[in-house]
């Protein structure tokens, strides 16, 4: 696995490489070599087994970072290649000419993210939620409360409760408060 | 007779078929709860059923044929009900003979795909493919069910050189030693086994196949359609193992013993359906075509040399 | 990197965001709602308008109750005869299941399962709804034959239960579809669930449960509810 | 058969040519070693046919002189069997016109491809 | 009159006058030979005429004023002024045809042709052998001059071969000449015969060596390499020339040698001739290239009439008849299909669909294809029809069969090169040039066939009776081609009509029943053909071409009658079925069935004419002569037009592909004539004869096979049509198996189902198509949901539907019912359970039919198609109101059935007790049966209409879709592969064994043919040593064996 990195290393430069087990590593590339590296993973050191791909909203940094998830049948070891690309202008290369079911992960992307992959077949198409018009809804700066106040007709007398406090109340309303008890609260 | 009060008694006679058909239907599906651990169904529930879908409010449909569809259904169950002797009463022309000397089995035997083929042709009108489905699979299993059910029959035929299935009953008469039976045990065993396919309970269900191709021919009927498709249901099992006991089960001298005779044919079926799951199309006509015409085959061949 | 930083950025980001923002601009037409146009046989071209063709899509009517002791009757049966849309909406569809086993046995109150909407009167919502689902379970409630009746189960139908401010579950079931009986629970349990029943069966027997009859009477409020977050509606206005 | 007489020799002979003539035609290549073989077959039935018509002793049947010098100036046994000469003439004339039509056929064809092998002329078969 | 020796005058001074001529710069060369040909023509017209009107007696020219052997003597006889006049007939014709192309070889090249037609003239009529030999050199000089003087180096090599071939021949026979003349010391055929030369020693070998040459002169098989090439290679002028005159006078060369050489040589030349025969048709088979292939079916012919003249003892006085019939057809078709091929200039079969537009070619062709393969009105029908009786009367049943086999070979390739002719696609292929000098010989040919044909039928009593009035009104019906449809549709019904009033009180009720459907049905089928738009050429000769074949069938008082009828009706049916789109092969496939059968059919009449006074109709009834094989075959033969199991493959594509009126025509009609024969043979046979009860048997099981067969591949049919096209060869099989049954109840129901069939078929087929016009495809997966659209239509077909599946009330459960009382009361258990597992499987197809094409969801395409054609309604509901009286009252029709039976098959088994039928076994009351389920129907949906008067009408996407909807109707319909299960669960029985059986035949012939047609290496050397390999095989067979 060292020796892989090391090669990747020397040929993409790599950067945060984190060994987290002997078989899992994660690394971050360059967004230009990202799917030359994927490629040579699948192709020469033997990484067959997409597992999955995922993205993750770096906020305050104005970045996504994409995760290729690659995984070695033979070494039994797995392989995280992270991609940072711009926030504002969110596009990627398509990867689903390497495997078909990268399709699937790209239209999902699109979709809660916004994310977009020129090329990658049917990715415009409604993934799980029809009919979205809002920004896309995985996004930090949507806020998913105020969107299901504006929409769904909440009910005005809905009150929430601690259940620990509401419960207490309820069954023991007379019992003082233990010192435990309010040091827990704390 | 006058036929007016022929026409009376007919009309009692299929009321009587329709309600044993439904108690006897309710008692079957009494037996699988009870099989089950369950209380099941209320003895009653059959004919609260009927009540609810004919009290239903809006009513669809999607054209002519579609809407007689049913009609052409029950038509055929009563029709089946029309041309069979009912009760063994020592003549052709008794009471419950219904109008049985106007045709003989021959005419039983295709009249029984009168309200089958009506059905379908309803059933495809409302355009929806698990009908299809479903009626593609019955008619499939319908000729793999007919060759060993034709066989044994014309073996029956044969042995009592008549098709009138009144002379059959006749020749029955004087003791179960003169049962089909027991007088033509593999006419019999082929008939026993194919009028698990002819009764179309499970693992013979193909057609309806709830849950998988949602009842089948009957998606798209509602309400009254259904309810008229429920009697069609009763009266046409009723009369299958009506059929089944005249041929080879010595016939009924009264109402007593037409019920429990019809009562533990279709129990026959269902204690089968209850301990097997359904089959798949080909292992379905595949089964047929193995002991029951095996069965059928060498009744035929008892008779042929 | 403090609080206060972070708060700053995200608000700048947000700003940022609003302007570049990917607001679809999709129609949401249905590609097989489309006006599509073909060769008949003949060599014409013929224009087909699939929603206006291929579905009724009439406006349901009113049917009011005849009435008297037949309608007594009749409510009395429906009562005794409750079938149920096998249609699991939720999370809650797992407690119907035990309806059928030995131990609740709901056959026993005359309630029983169908696979198909035309030959059921009552449906079950088993939980929480989100917006992709309940464009179904309207096709799915209109093409049921009237009278029918709605079962929602567990909190979810009622406010939204832990699902209140998810972007894609609705709050309040009765705003989109009328409820006969609400069963309160997360998740409520078989013995609530013929509980419910119990209770159906009573308004049946009164004459109250009506509402399919409402449902025609306010179907624009009903339709607009429906359409507010329906976005795409590929279907006609009532779904026969 | 003591001794071999003209007749016999040149039948023989005849024969022997009408051989050589079918050998040279089924295993010749070249079309104008076919042509040869072709004439000499004709040749050895000409051959052939004077020589069927020949009698021991007697002369040509050309009635002239020479024939009328014979003692008993008989001159139907004095001379061959006239209606083979006859024959041959004919043949000799009919061999000649197939001959003529061979050649001018083996230079249409030399025209055409260039070559004489008759193994190259099978453009129709089968 | 003028003597004969002018022909060789006038030829030579034409010919020396014309090279002085050219020297004086004149040039009318061309108008010269050809007044000289007219002139040798006009001498042996005048001869003929004199032979055939006068008392003229042969004749013998003696040329320079002695007698034999001193000089040559020419003999004009009667054969021969019948032979110079075809040769001098042709060699005008030909010359008028190939007047431009001699022209541009010059004027050597018009005398040439001159001095061949001369040539060939002497050859006939010279009776020295010499003489002779001289003659067959100058002809073969002349034909490699003639093709030397061609353009283009393609026929040289082919010309080269022939001269090489040709010498090697003529040496043969000179060294045979010489010989004859050294041991008889004559030249003289005359003075051979009565020298009685073979009985000389060494004449056996002289007359060996004369004999073979003669016979390579007519291109034995397979020392024929060198003929073919010269047939593909040269100018199609002088192929004609070569097939029809040179072939000719050869032919009658061997006639006169044969006259000495001895009756031991007859087997021989028999022999040959059959092997020619059948080796080259088969070889035939291979052929892509049309001028090959005509050569191929040249050198079989002249194989045929070789085996005719080895036959001439047998065949006694009718040897010229059979001869000259066969030769006519011959040498006038072949001549005109080279110049036809002349004149389309096509090479490969293929091409020749670039006459696919013209009616006129066209006609030419069919002309001498049927002519060549035999069928009438031509000579050669009637001379093969003589053949075979006159064979199969002295024994030579295996020469007969030989003899069929050839012919069925030959109509391999001949209606494939015909079909490609009428379907090939012909784009991409350049239109020809008609030159007019080049197509009125032609023409002159083929009308002179057709006259021919009635000649030779008015020459011998029985042939004289056919009746030609409906041929007669074939012909018509293709002058007035060229109106319009309304008119031609409305002048061939009003002349069935009338044909129908007047043939009514001829017919017994028997041939009655069939009488009604072919015409009745007839009229009914073409109304629909109303709805045509144009002028449909062609169309209504053939089809009213078929219906004189079936009026003859029924018409028919001798077998030669039927025979005739049967073929008519044949060739009719093939034209109808190669009419629809994509239906070349089934229609070739058809033909070759239905010839198959018919030389079944032939050889059995032959051998039932055995011992026989006449040829009347009744000696089917009572056979002397291995009857039970000559019930065999008239099975056989009938069977293949009932489509059944084993001849079936040809039925689904034929009717499948056919246009929509066609269908019912060919399916509810035509089969029904294969159904008469079996009829009739079974009537022949005889109810009480238990000789015949194997047979009989066997084909109770083959009805009982063939209606499972046909029922079961039915139900995995995708094509409308061909479902029912199988559907039809399953009813076959129940109409068979009843009448096999030989008892009153079997035939009563078989008759009830000849009846019921063509009822529900003809609704079916016109139904199904008229929707296939209206929506444009047969594929039933690409329709759905007409019922919207079609209302009347699916009317129309839900009543076929019940009628077919036999459920009660329709008519359909008369014919079941009374089979099972016939199976019951015959015995025949087994079998007839499968009838009636057949009759379960029918209502998977029905089912299929009415739901993907009727029900289910409309297509988008679909939605604006309107009802059927007014004209399709009509015979359709007409049809109907005939089903709805048949299920009503059945016993007004099957009580005069079993009248009609009771000659031949008397019993009491069915009792009619007013409405009601009882047998021994039950009873059936149609007409209350019918009434009671009406009333019952009618009763329950009162009640419907009582509980849902209130249904809302939805369309078809409202339905329940798990909560979905439907996206497509294409998507939702239910269609495709719709018994998948059952086809998992029955596959074993669906392979088609049959159709891989006669694949296997045919792929075994082709390679066959293949294969050996390799000898043919195109080496000059190869073909060479086939001549010397086949004297040498034929002396060791003849003299050394």
């Amino acid at each position: 696995m060292k020796t892989i990195i090391e090669k990747l290393n020397s040929k993409y430069n790599l950067q945060e490489i984190v060994y987290q087990r002997d078989n899992l590593v994660f690394a971050a590339i360059n967004k230009e070599n990202a799917i030359d590296a994927v490629t040579y993973l699948r192709d020469y050191e033997g990484f067959s087994h997409f597992v999955l791909m995922s993205c993750v909203d770096w906020i305050e940094d104005g970045k996504f970072q994409l995760l290729y998830l690659l995984n070695n049948p033979t070494l039994k070891s797995d392989l995280g290649l992270k991609v940072y690309i711009d926030r504002n202008n969110p596009e990627m290369v398509s990867a689903h000419h390497l495997w078909k079911q990268i399709w699937t992960y790209q239209r999902e992307l699109k979709e809660a993210f916004g994310i977009n992959f020129p090329g990658s077949p049917r990715v415009d198409e409604n993934f799980v939620v029809e009919g979205w018009t809002d920004i896309p809804h995985m996004r930090r700066d949507f806020d998913t409360h105020e969107y299901a106040q504006k929409t769904y007709f909440p009910r005005g007398d809905r009150k929430t409760n601690d259940p620990a406090e509401y419960m207490r109340k309820k069954l023991y309303p007379n019992q003082p408060i233990t010192a435990k008890q309010r040091k827990d609260d704390k | 007779m006058n036929i007016y009060v022929k026409l009376a008694y007919t009309f009692l006679g299929l009321m009587i078929v329709l309600n044993w058909g439904m108690l006897m239907g309710a008692t079957m599906r009494k037996i699988g709860a009870r099989v089950a651990g369950r209380h099941g169904i209320p003895f009653k529930q059959p004919w609260i059923d009927l009540f609810k879908n004919i009290g239903v409010r809006t009513t669809i449909t999607h054209g002519i044929m579609y809407y007689i569809g049913p009609v052409f259904r029950l038509t055929g169950g009563v029709g089946l009900f029309l041309f069979m002797p009912a009760v063994f009463s020592g003549s052709p022309y008794g009471i419950w003979t219904n109008f049985s000397f106007e045709g003989d089995l021959i005419l039983i035997l295709y009249f029984q795909v009168f309200g089958m083929l009506g059905m379908a042709l309803g059933a495809g009108e409302g355009g929806h493919p698990y009908a299809a489905m479903g009626i593609a699979r019955g008619l499939a299993q319908h000729a793999a069910v007919e060759l060993p059910l034709t066989l044994a029959f014309l073996s029956i035929a044969i042995q009592y050189d008549t098709f009138s299935v009144y002379k059959i009953v006749e020749a029955q008469q004087g003791g179960f030693q003169n049962w089909v039976l027991f007088t033509n045990p593999f006419a019999a065993a082929a008939v026993i086994l194919a009028m698990l396919g002819a009764l179309g309970h499970s693992p013979f269900n193909l057609v309806k196949a709830p849950n998988e191709i949602l009842i089948g021919p009957a998606t798209e009927y509602e309400g009254s359609y259904l309810g008229f498709m429920q009697s069609a249901g009763a009266i046409i099992h009723v009369m299958e193992a009506m059929l089944f006991m005249n041929l080879v089960f010595g016939g009924a001298t009264n109402w007593f013993e037409l019920i429990l005779k019809t009562f533990l044919i279709y129990f026959w079926s269902v204690f089968v359906g209850i301990v097997f799951p359904r089959f798949k199309i080909e292992q379905s006509v595949t089964w047929f075509f193995k002991v029951p015409l095996l069965l059928g085959v060498l009744a035929i061949l008892m008779y042929s040399f | 990197m403090s609080e206060l930083d972070l708060n700053d950025k995200v608000s700048e980001m947000l700003a940022k965001s609003e302007a570049n923002v990917i607001k679809s601009e999709k129609t949401f037409i249905h590609p097989e709602d489309e006006v599509r146009e073909v060769v008949a046989p003949d060599g014409s071209i013929i224009k087909i308008n699939p929603i206006y063709d291929y579905f009724s899509g009439e406006r349901p009517q009113e049917e009011k109750p005849r009435g008297g002791i037949v309608e007594k009757f009749l409510n009395w049966a429906r009562s005794e005869s409750i079938w149920v849309l096998g249609f699991g909406t939720g999370c809650g569809s797992i407690e119907i299941p035990p309806l059928v086993t030995p131990r609740f046995d709901m056959f026993r109150f005359g309630i029983q399962m169908r696979p198909t909407p035309r030959q059921s009167n009552a449906f079950i919502i088993s939980g929480y709804l989100s917006v992709k689902t309940l464009k179904r379970v309207i096709r799915t409630y209109e093409q049921m034959p009237a009278p029918k009746y709605v079962i929602a189960l567990g909190s979810c139908t009622i406010n939204g239960g832990m699902y209140y401010d998810s972007y894609s579950t609705i709050n309040r079931l009765d705003k989109y579809i009328p409820v006969d009986v609400y069963i309160a629970g997360c998740m409520p349990r078989p013995e609530a669930l013929i509980a419910g029943f119990v209770k159906l069966k009573e308004l049946i027997k009164e004459g109250k449960a009506e509402k399919a009859n409402e449902y025609a009477r306010n179907f624009d409020e009903y339709k607009a509810n429906q359409k507010k977050i329906i976005k795409d509606w590929s279907m006609p206005d009532y779904n026969w | 058969m003591e001794q071999l007489d003209l007749g016999h020799i040149s039948l023989a002979i005849g024969f022997l040519l009408i051989l050589i003539g079918f050998w040279g035609l089924l295993t010749q290549k070249n079309i104008i070693k076919i042509i040869v073989a072709f004439t000499i077959l004709d040749t050895g039935i000409n051959i052939l046919i004077v020589s069927l018509g020949y009698i021991v002793g007697k002369t040509a049947p050309i009635v002239d002189n020479s024939v009328e010098q014979l003692e008993n100036h008989n001159v139907v046994n004095s001379i061959v069997d006239p209606v083979p000469q006859a024959l041959v003439l004919t043949a000799i004339v009919i061999g000649f016109g197939v001959t003529a039509l061979m050649l001018a056929y083996a230079m249409k064809l030399f025209n055409a491809k260039k070559t004489l092998e008759i193994n190259k002329f099978n453009d129709l078969k089968w | 009159m003028v003597t004969p020796i002018f022909i060789v005058a006038i030829a030579l001074g034409v010919g020396f006058s014309i090279g002085v001529l050219n020297k004086l710069g004149k040039n009318f060369t061309g108008g010269l030979v050809l007044a000289a040909i007219t002139f040798m023509t006009f001498i042996s017209y005048q001869w003929f005429y004199a032979f055939t009107f006068g008392e003229q007696t042969p004749t013998y020219v003696y040329t320079a004023g002695f007698k034999p052997p001193f000089s040559i003597n020419l003999l004009m006889g009667q054969y021969e002024a019948i032979i110079t006049l075809m040769i001098n007939s042709i060699g005008l014709l030909g010359g008028i045809y190939m007047f431009n192309s001699l022209k541009e070889r010059g004027s050597n090249a018009q005398v040439v042709y001159l001095i061949l037609i001369m040539a060939l003239n002497v050859i006939v009529m010279t009776r020295d052998v010499f003489n002779l030999f001289v003659f067959l050199e100058i002809s073969s000089i002349a034909i490699a001059g003639l093709i030397l003087l061609e353009k283009g180096t393609r026929s040289m090599g082919a010309g080269f071969k022939y001269v090489l071939a040709t010498s090697i021949i003529s040496s043969i026979l000179l060294i045979g000449i010489i010989f004859s003349y050294f041991i008889t010391g004559t030249l003289n055929v005359d003075d051979f015969i009565s020298l009685s030369i073979s009985t000389y020693k060494g004449g056996a070998i002289v007359v060996f060596l004369i004999m073979i040459a003669v016979i390579l002169e007519l291109k034995p098989f397979p020392a024929n390499g060198w003929g073919l090439d010269v047939y593909e290679g040269s100018d199609p002028g002088f192929s004609a020339i070569i097939s029809g005159a040179s072939a000719t006078a050869s032919l009658y060369v061997l006639y006169k040698i044969m006259a000495f050489a001895g009756v031991e040589w007859n087997y021989y030349i028999s022999l040959i001739g059959i092997v020619t025969f059948v080796g080259s048709n088969l070889l035939g088979i291979k052929q892509e290239n049309t001028r090959r292939m005509l050569g191929y079916s040249s050198i079989g012919q002249v194989g045929l009439l070789m085996v005719i003249l080895g036959f001439k003892d047998i065949l006694g006085e009718n040897t010229p008849y059979i001869f000259f019939g066969i030769l006519i057809s011959h040498y006038l078709a072949k001549a005109g299909l080279f110049w036809l091929s002349g004149i389309v200039r096509a090479k490969g079969l293929k091409e020749w669909a670039v006459i696919r537009k013209k009616p006129f070619f066209l006609f030419l062709m069919g002309t001498f294809i049927f002519a060549l393969i035999g069928f009438p009105p031509f000579p050669s029908f009637f001379a093969k029809w003589t053949l075979v009786m006159d064979l199969v009367q002295s024994g030579n049943i295996v020469w007969v069969a030989a003899i069929l086999f050839g012919s069925i070979m030959e109509a391999v390739y001949l209606f494939r090169w015909f079909g490609y002719a009428i379907k090939e696609e012909n784009k991409h292929l350049e239109d020809f040039k008609i030159e007019i000098h080049k197509i009125i010989p032609v023409w002159i040919v083929a009308i002179a066939l057709y006259g021919f044909g009635y000649f030779v039928s008015q020459l011998t009593e029985v042939s004289s009776t056919i009746n030609f009035i409906p041929f007669a009104f074939v012909i018509l019906l293709f002058a007035i081609d060229f109106l319009p449809i309304f008119v031609k549709n409305t002048v061939a019904i009003l002349g069935m009509a009338f044909y129908f009033y007047t043939i009514y009180p001829q017919l017994d009720n028997f041939r009655l029943i069939f009488e009604v459907i072919f015409i009745v049905g007839g009229i009914l089928a073409l109304i629909a053909g109303y709805a045509y738009k144009g002028k449909r050429e062609g169309f209504y000769p053939v089809a009213i071409l078929m219906y004189a074949g079936l009026t003859g069938i029924i018409e028919a008082k001798t077998t030669l009658e039927f025979f005739y009828g049967w073929e008519l009706m044949t060739a009719g049916s093939y034209f109808l079925i190669i009419r629809g789109h994509r239906s070349m092969p089934h229609g070739l496939s058809y033909m070759l069935f239905s010839l198959g059968g018919a030389y079944a059919i032939l050889a059995a009449f032959g051998i039932a004419s055995v011992g026989q006074d006449s040829i009347s109709m009744s000696i089917i009834n009572n056979i002397q002569y291995i009857p039970t094989w000559a019930y065999a075959l008239l099975i056989v033969g009938f069977l293949t037009k009932t489509a059944s199991v084993g001849l079936h493959i040809w039925l689904p594509g034929a009717h499948g592909e056919a246009e929509s009126d066609v269908s019912p025509m060919v399916s509810a009609i035509l089969l029904k004539a294969g159904v008469f024969g079996v009829a009739l043979t079974l009537i022949g046979m005889g109810a009480e004869n238990n000789q015949y009860s194997v047979l009989a048997y066997t084909l109770g099981w083959i009805g009982a096979i063939t209606a499972l067969v046909g029922n079961l591949m039915a139900v995995f049919q995708e094509d409308a049509k061909r479902l029912l096209a199988y559907s039809s060869i399953g009813q076959l099989g129940y109409i068979v198996f009843g009448l096999a049954m030989m008892t009153h109840l079997g035939w009563l129901g078989g008759f009830s189902y000849v009846i019921n069939h063509f009822l529900y078929k003809a609704i079916l087929f016109l139904t199904i198509g008229a929707v296939v016009l209206r929506v444009g495809t047969h594929n039933m997966y690409e329709m759905g949901g007409l019922i919207k659209r079609m209302p009347l239509a699916f009317i129309a077909v839900l009543i076929g539907i019940i009628a077919l599946s036999g459920v009660p009330p329709l008519s359909g459960f008369t014919g079941k019912w009374l089979f099972y009382n016939a199976v019951l009361d015959k015995g025949w258990y087994l079998q007839g359970a499968i009838m009636f597992f057949s009759g379960g499987i029918a209502f998977l197809y029905l089912w299929r039919l009415i739901h993907t094409v009727f029900l289910g969801q409309l297509k988008d395409n679909h939605r604006t198609v309107k009802e059927i054609s007014i004209w399709f309604l009509i015979p359709i509901y007409t049809l109907i109101v005939g089903i709805l009286v048949y299920s009503a009252k059945p016993q007004w029709i099957l009580q005069p059935l079993a009248e009609i039976i009771a000659p031949f098959f008397p019993s009491n088994q069915l009792v009619w007790n007013g409405g009601t039928a009882i047998s021994h076994y039950g009873n059936w009351a149609g007409t209350m049966v019918m009434a009671i389920i009406g009333i019952a129907f009618l009763a329950v949906l009162g009640v419907q209409l009582i509980s849902t008067r209130k249904a809302h009408k939805v369309k078809q996407f409202d339905i329940t879709y798990a909560g979905e909807r439907p996206e497509r109707p294409e998507t939702t319909h239910v269609a495709y592969n719709v018994f998948e299960g059952l086809y998992k669960a029955m596959w074993p029985a669906t392979i088609p064994l049959v159709e891989t059986f006669w694949n296997k035949i045919t792929n075994y012939l082709h390679d066959t043919a293949g294969f050996t047609r390799r000898i043919y290496s195109g080496n000059g050397q190869a073909y060479m040593l086939h001549i010397v390999f086949f004297i040498l095989v034929t002396y060791l067979v003849i003299i050394g064996g």
